[in-house]
């Protein structure tokens, strides 16, 4: 909470997403803050139905119209407010200020255009030019991303691509007016390990190039170890604990993301066997009285259970918050 | 390997043949398995890793009989398990038995946690219904589950619950071999801990061989004792899992533990990044077929010659032109 | 994308093939033609020279021979209702009535129903959703017949805005051309709707979003191409759909095309018409259906390229 | 994949609970106008449907100057429009019953046997299916009239023929995923005959189709007898068949609306209460099929 504000490109402060359904309406992101710098990458972890991709989502404001509504709280883009933007100013800042890579490579792309349409449509939109330096540009994003052959790639169709090049053609597209803040909602996911690594290498290098923020938006705590600055680790609509990546790991202070760390198989070492977190998530609808996580919770006792726990420090250096009752008491 | 192998893959073999058009004749052959060699002992897990197209499943699938060799043979218990008939097939079918990824499509959801649990003992064995009951019960019991869950529906379960479900199936009839075809990776990272222990458990209390297919090398490390790495159709190397993890000999296996990420940050890593991708098993490149994307190419052998898998004297084998 | 049309045109032939097996299979089960054709007086005589005329006397399968040569020439011999007409000559008379009908009640159908289904999707529980789904409930339960009744219940005989039956101006075909169209209105606005939905829900819209695209251009040029397809190939049911709403309409409004010909042919048991008007109805049928193969590879890149 | 499995875990509400937006209103409305006289035509008829009556020909229903004794009006021949509507029911209803299952049972065991074996016969299942399509259901109509005459038997040969082929390709499609579900896989491993799996594992997954597309094939069904008995080449006369009733008063629409209207007014309510809770059926049971 003390990353000062100034030096913070995207600021978000008590973001509060509501979403109704038949069954009832709950909040999948729920009081979030959080900020990124410049060249700076910040992981989202969180397991399914954590509220991760809902946040991305309401960055942009591309929430599913009727059924989410943004409650309160501020996002600041280079100190400019988002959430007040008209819906036309808002379309300037999509594609050109933030953009997004999404999940799955087979789908995000639309079938019945060519990449070079796909991507020459975002620059066409927030950086018009003549058709030549157009086409220029669409070659050179597809060069950025390392796509061989560009200039015969453009008029490819996705259909005749492979997963890991269409998603090389939609993080160019991502980058293509080259944004100051990049969200990746689990971009590898669907890729093949030696593809995975490629696309991450990649993803380091067009940020060292550029200088942009990424956000990381993932469940693999493998991917944040090796990728990210940062990390927020959410659980249930709430951020549980956030901090630099290296004492997450060294430290972790919310028994959740302590869990969820020991949880992981270990690629080298011993093979002791492993911990585990019984029973599950929280359905969206459930009425959750105090802490999220009490219920799973080995060292949970009745305040857990009752009471809400607040936002506060980890450690003194104050990089570092968690929300849980031992933290606030120690 | 000290045992007798319960289950033995000798030159095992599926191709494919796609028609390329409809008013041509002209077809191709995909060469989804080629060659496989591997045994597994009694109460060993051995794992098959490689990414997509590289023949797991099919292995999965010509293992379980889903599917007839083109070439080769599997001999469970010493007999062609292709050439079964019959009773001996019953027999085979209640001592071989599966675990699938997806836990939602696994289970039928028209069919109640008891029937679906029993299926295996009541399509081979003639048992009673209060016998079938009771091994339901236990069965359940073993992995986690009360008797209680036995006249649910499945959508009453979670996914790691369906998963459990799912084992218990497999182990009520007391198989010998189980087919763990990627067991975790459909679920949340916080509920893959509960299932790996508990195929650890089960395994260390009925002795029961392990077939397990995961892209995950962490869990693979976890839970094999032996591995087999595959790139299109073909084992490229197969040892010891500690000996594969920590002494990569073929060089696709170098690049594909150096890409799974280490799970903590700032450890020190000889990153090897492959370029291109897999290449579609409809046109594989000749010689190896890994020599486009190999970084330690020595020369024409990797592209003419097709290497051996060939075994040292510890029991690691690597087909690659390098040893 | 050649071998693709005439992959669809060889399986279009071989359904009309299998229609003129039913066709010719159904006048050997309605009893010998020598009593539905001759006058019950006739004497033995005749029946020979009819008998040998006709072919009667040859294997079943040669009589279907000559009957499927016969029918590629267009011949079906002559009327016995009309005399002195060919029967295939008097269908392909009342044809061009029928196309005009027809192609009034396409041109209704497309213009309301694609801007409604579109409109629905788009704007999915408003009021325009509403209105457009029970508009569809009504469409597809109201009888085309009992709809064109009432039609000219309300506009000729009431308002007296539109003549009742009968062939002529262009006022003459208003009507009917509604009734037809009426169903298809509804059942084709629905499926755009649930086609749209379905692409407004797909990824690559959420992407086009993301990079700052119009709402407009999300719509129109993103979704729409794509789920043109369906309504597309509903195009082929919707041809065949209206050819049968034009035999029930025509039968309402006295409007002599070919369905009115079928109707009468099959009252007088006509039978050579009745052969010619079924083949002819077919033959439009599968033109209308290599017409929407044709379009449907100019939508979707992936098969021109494939 | 994350959202899939969203949507998945949301544990499914039960019929029951999905009951309270059950459309009532439109049961009612099937009951009251097509089920009940169905059934019990002779009680609840008010005359005779086939005797003339030239006495009373032409009243006018009632509110337009006609009385309670002929509460929709008489034809002209002096019958009871009401009690033909009614006594016609029973007609449409069993045309439209047994159509549909023969629809029901020849396109379900063609599309199971085709998506499950796969081959040539799957090709030429898919074949016939295509064929069937194409042919306007109207011009088997038209030839079976002209060559056999119109008759229950024809109409329904009629209605089976235009509704098999929608079940038999939606049922194949079905099983052609649910033939690859891992749970097939591990019935099989588990050592299940395919007659087994085909009716215990994959049966029980398509019926949810079934009973949704039979019950908006109903609609179609009706509309279809409706229109043949208009044309004459539906159940022949005098069996006071819905579509007939309209045929016999539209020569009469200008001066006595009522004879053609009422009829009309009985197939619309049907088959838009029938429709209703179709689609009720089909978002309750199985969303997937809302292209149909």
């Amino acid at each position: 909470m003390n990353t000062s504000q100034t030096d913070a490109l995207l600021d978000v402060r008590n973001l509060k997403v509501e979403v109704t359904t038949k069954a009832g309406s709950f909040f999948p992101v729920n009081d979030h803050s959080f900020s990124v710098k410049s060249g700076e990458t910040l992981g989202i972890v969180g397991e399914s139905g954590s509220g991760k991709s809902m946040t991305a989502m309401s960055l942009m404001r591309l929430l599913p119209k009727h059924a989410a509504k943004i409650r309160g709280g501020s996002v600041k883009l280079d100190g400019r407010e988002l959430l007040t933007l008209s819906e036309k100013e808002m379309r300037k800042v999509r594609g050109a200020d933030i953009s997004m890579i999404l999940q799955d490579p087979q789908t995000s792309l639309n079938p019945a255009f060519t990449v070079g349409d796909q991507i020459k449509e975002a620059l066409k939109l927030h950086a018009p030019g003549g058709r030549k330096t157009l086409r220029e540009r669409t070659i050179d994003a597809l060069r950025r991303v390392k796509v061989a052959a560009p200039e015969h790639r453009v008029n490819s169709y996705p259909g005749e691509m492979s997963g890991g090049m269409r998603q090389r053609v939609v993080g160019a597209i991502a980058i293509s007016c080259r944004p100051k803040v990049i969200i990746a909602d689990e971009p590898t996911t669907s890729l093949d390990v030696t593809v995975q690594a490629q696309y991450l290498r990649l993803l380091k290098e067009l940020q060292d190039e550029t200088g942009m923020a990424i956000l990381f938006i993932t469940h693999d705590f493998g991917i944040v170890a090796n990728l990210c600055h940062r990390v927020i680790v959410m659980y249930a609509g709430r951020i549980v604990e956030s901090g630099p990546v290296a004492k997450i790991f060294a430290k972790p202070a919310h028994p959740y993301t302590e869990a969820l760390i020991s949880a992981v198989p270990s690629l080298h070492g011993q093979k002791e066997r492993l911990t585990t977190i019984p029973g599950q998530p929280p359905a969206p609808t459930d009425i959750v009285v105090g802490c999220p996580f009490a219920p799973r919770c080995q060292y949970a006792d009745a305040r857990c259970h009752s009471e809400a726990p607040p936002t506060v420090a980890a450690d003194q250096s104050g990089d570092h918050t968690t929300s849980c009752w031992r933290a606030v008491e120690a | 390997m000290t045992e007798t192998p319960i289950l033995e893959a000798r030159n095992l073999s599926k191709h494919f043949t796609i028609s390329a058009g409809v008013m041509t004749k002209r077809t191709h052959v995909v060469r989804a398995v080629d060659g496989l060699n591997f045994d597994i002992a009694k109460g060993e897990t051995l794992a098959l890793v490689g990414e997509s197209g590289c023949g797991k499943t099919t292995t999965t699938r010509l293992l379980l009989r889903l599917q007839d060799p083109t070439h080769g043979s599997v001999r469970f218990a010493g007999e062609d398990v292709h050439a079964l008939k019959g009773a001996a097939l019953r027999k085979y079918r209640s001592r071989v038995q599966a675990v699938f990824q997806d836990p939602w499509s696994s289970i039928n959801p028209r069919v109640r946690i008891r029937d679906f649990v029993a299926e295996p003992l009541v399509v081979n064995e003639n048992l009673t219904s209060g016998e079938v009951d009771r091994r339901v019960h236990e069965a359940l019991d073993a992995v986690g589950l009360g008797p209680a869950h036995a006249s649910k529906f499945p959508h009453e379960f979670s996914g790691g619950q369906r998963q459990r479900i799912a084992i218990a199936s497999a182990m009520v009839s007391r198989p010998e071999l189980v087919v763990l075809d990627e067991p975790v990776s459909g679920l949340d990272v916080s509920i893959r801990s509960q299932i790996i222990n508990l195929l650890k458990d089960m395994q260390a209390e009925y002795g029961v061989s392990f077939l397990l297919v995961a892209h995950d090398l962490a869990t693979t490390r976890y839970l094999a004792d032996r591995v087999a790495v595959m790139y299109l159709g073909s084992i490229v190397e197969m040892g010891k899992t500690d000996d594969v993890f920590d002494r990569p000999s073929h060089p696709y296996t170098e690049a594909l533990i150096s890409a799974a990420l280490p799970s903590t940050p700032g450890m020190k890593r000889n990153e090897i990044v492959l370029g291109g991708e897999v290449p579609s098993p409809l046109s594989p490149p000749s010689g190896c077929t890994f020599h486009p994307r190999c970084h330690r190419i020595i020369g024409d052998v990797c592209v003419s010659k097709t290497p051996v898998l060939s075994p040292d004297p510890a029991g690691h084998c690597v087909g690659c032109h390098l040893y | 994308m050649l071998r693709y049309l005439l992959q669809r045109g060889a399986s279009s032939l071989f359904a009309l093939l299998i229609i003129t097996v039913i066709v010719f299979s159904l006048s050997q089960l309605s009893g010998s033609p020598v009593d539905a054709l001759l006058p019950d007086d006739a004497t033995q005589e005749q029946i020979d020279i009819f008998i040998r005329e006709w072919g009667l006397d040859q294997p079943l399968w040669k009589q279907y021979l000559t009957f499927l040569g016969n029918a590629v020439q267009g011949d079906f011999g002559v009327s016995l209702k009309w005399p002195g007409e060919s029967a295939m000559g008097f269908v392909l008379d009342r044809m061009p009535a029928t196309l005009r009908l027809g192609g009034l009640a396409i041109l209704i159908t497309l213009i309301i129903a694609l801007p409604l289904g579109i409109a629905a999707a788009v704007y999915k529980g408003s009021a325009i959703d509403r209105i457009a789904q029970g508009f569809a409930l009504l469409g597809q339960s109201m009888p085309n017949f009992w709809l064109g009744i009432v039609l000219i219940w309300i506009f000729s005989v009431w308002l007296g805005w539109l003549p009742t039956s009968g062939i002529g101006s262009f006022a003459h075909l208003i009507l009917p051309a509604i009734a037809i169209a009426w169903f298809q209105i509804s059942a084709l606005a629905r499926l755009t709707r649930s086609a749209m939905l379905e692409v407004l829900d797909a990824e690559y819209i959420k992407l086009a979003r993301v990079k700052g695209v119009s709402e407009w251009a999300v719509v129109f040029k993103h979704a729409l191409r794509n789920a043109a397809v369906v309504p597309l190939t509903y195009f082929g049911i919707l041809a065949a759909s209206i050819l049968t709403g034009s035999v029930v309409i025509e039968s309402v409004y006295s409007y002599p095309g070919m369905g009115w010909v079928a109707i009468e042919a099959i009252r007088g048991r006509d039978f050579p018409v009745v052969q010619a008007v079924i083949i002819a109805y077919a033959v439009i049928y599968m033109l209308s259906n290599l017409l929407v193969d044709l379009l449907y590879v100019i939508v979707n890149p992936r098969i021109k390229h494939g | 994949m994350a959202e899939v499995q969203i949507s998945a875990q949301r544990p499914r509400r039960s019929l029951w609970q999905r009951s309270r937006d059950f459309p009532i209103l439109p049961l009612a409305v099937l009951l009251i106008v097509f089920i009940i006289p169905a059934f019990f035509a002779h009680w609840i008829a008010l005359h005779d449907p086939y005797v003339p009556n030239l006495r009373a020909r032409l009243q006018p229903p009632i509110f337009f100057g006609g009385t309670w004794e002929y509460p929709l009006g008489t034809d002209r021949l002096g019958r009871d429009i009401y009690s033909r509507i009614v006594h016609g029911a029973w007609y449409v209803l069993a045309v439209s019953f047994i159509g549909i299952l023969v629809g029901v049972v020849v396109g379900t065991t063609l599309g199971l046997i085709a998506g499950y074996v796969r081959g040539w016969f799957d090709g030429f299942v898919m074949r016939l299916v295509d064929i069937s399509l194409a042919l306007p259901a109207m011009l088997l109509a038209l030839a079976l009239a002209a060559a056999m005459g119109a008759s229950f038997l024809s109409v329904v040969i009629v209605v089976g023929f235009a509704l098999w082929a929608y079940f038999a390709r939606q049922v194949r499609a079905e099983v052609l995923l649910l033939r690859n579900a891992d749970f097939v896989a591990r019935s099989r491993v588990a050592g299940s005959s395919h007659f087994r799996i085909l009716f215990r594992h994959i049966l029980p997954n398509v019926t949810n189709t079934i009973v949704v597309l039979a019950t908006l094939q109903v609609g179609i069904a009706i509309m279809l007898d409706a229109s043949l008995s208009f044309l004459g080449i539906g159940i022949p006369r005098p069996t006071p068949t819905w579509g007939l009733l309209v045929s016999d008063g539209r020569d009469f629409i200008a001066t006595d609306w009522w004879i053609a209207f009422f009829p009309g007014l009985a197939i619309m309510l049907t088959v838009l209460s029938v429709n209703m809770i179709g689609d009720w059926l089909r978002d309750t049971l199985d969303p997937r099929l809302r292209q149909v």
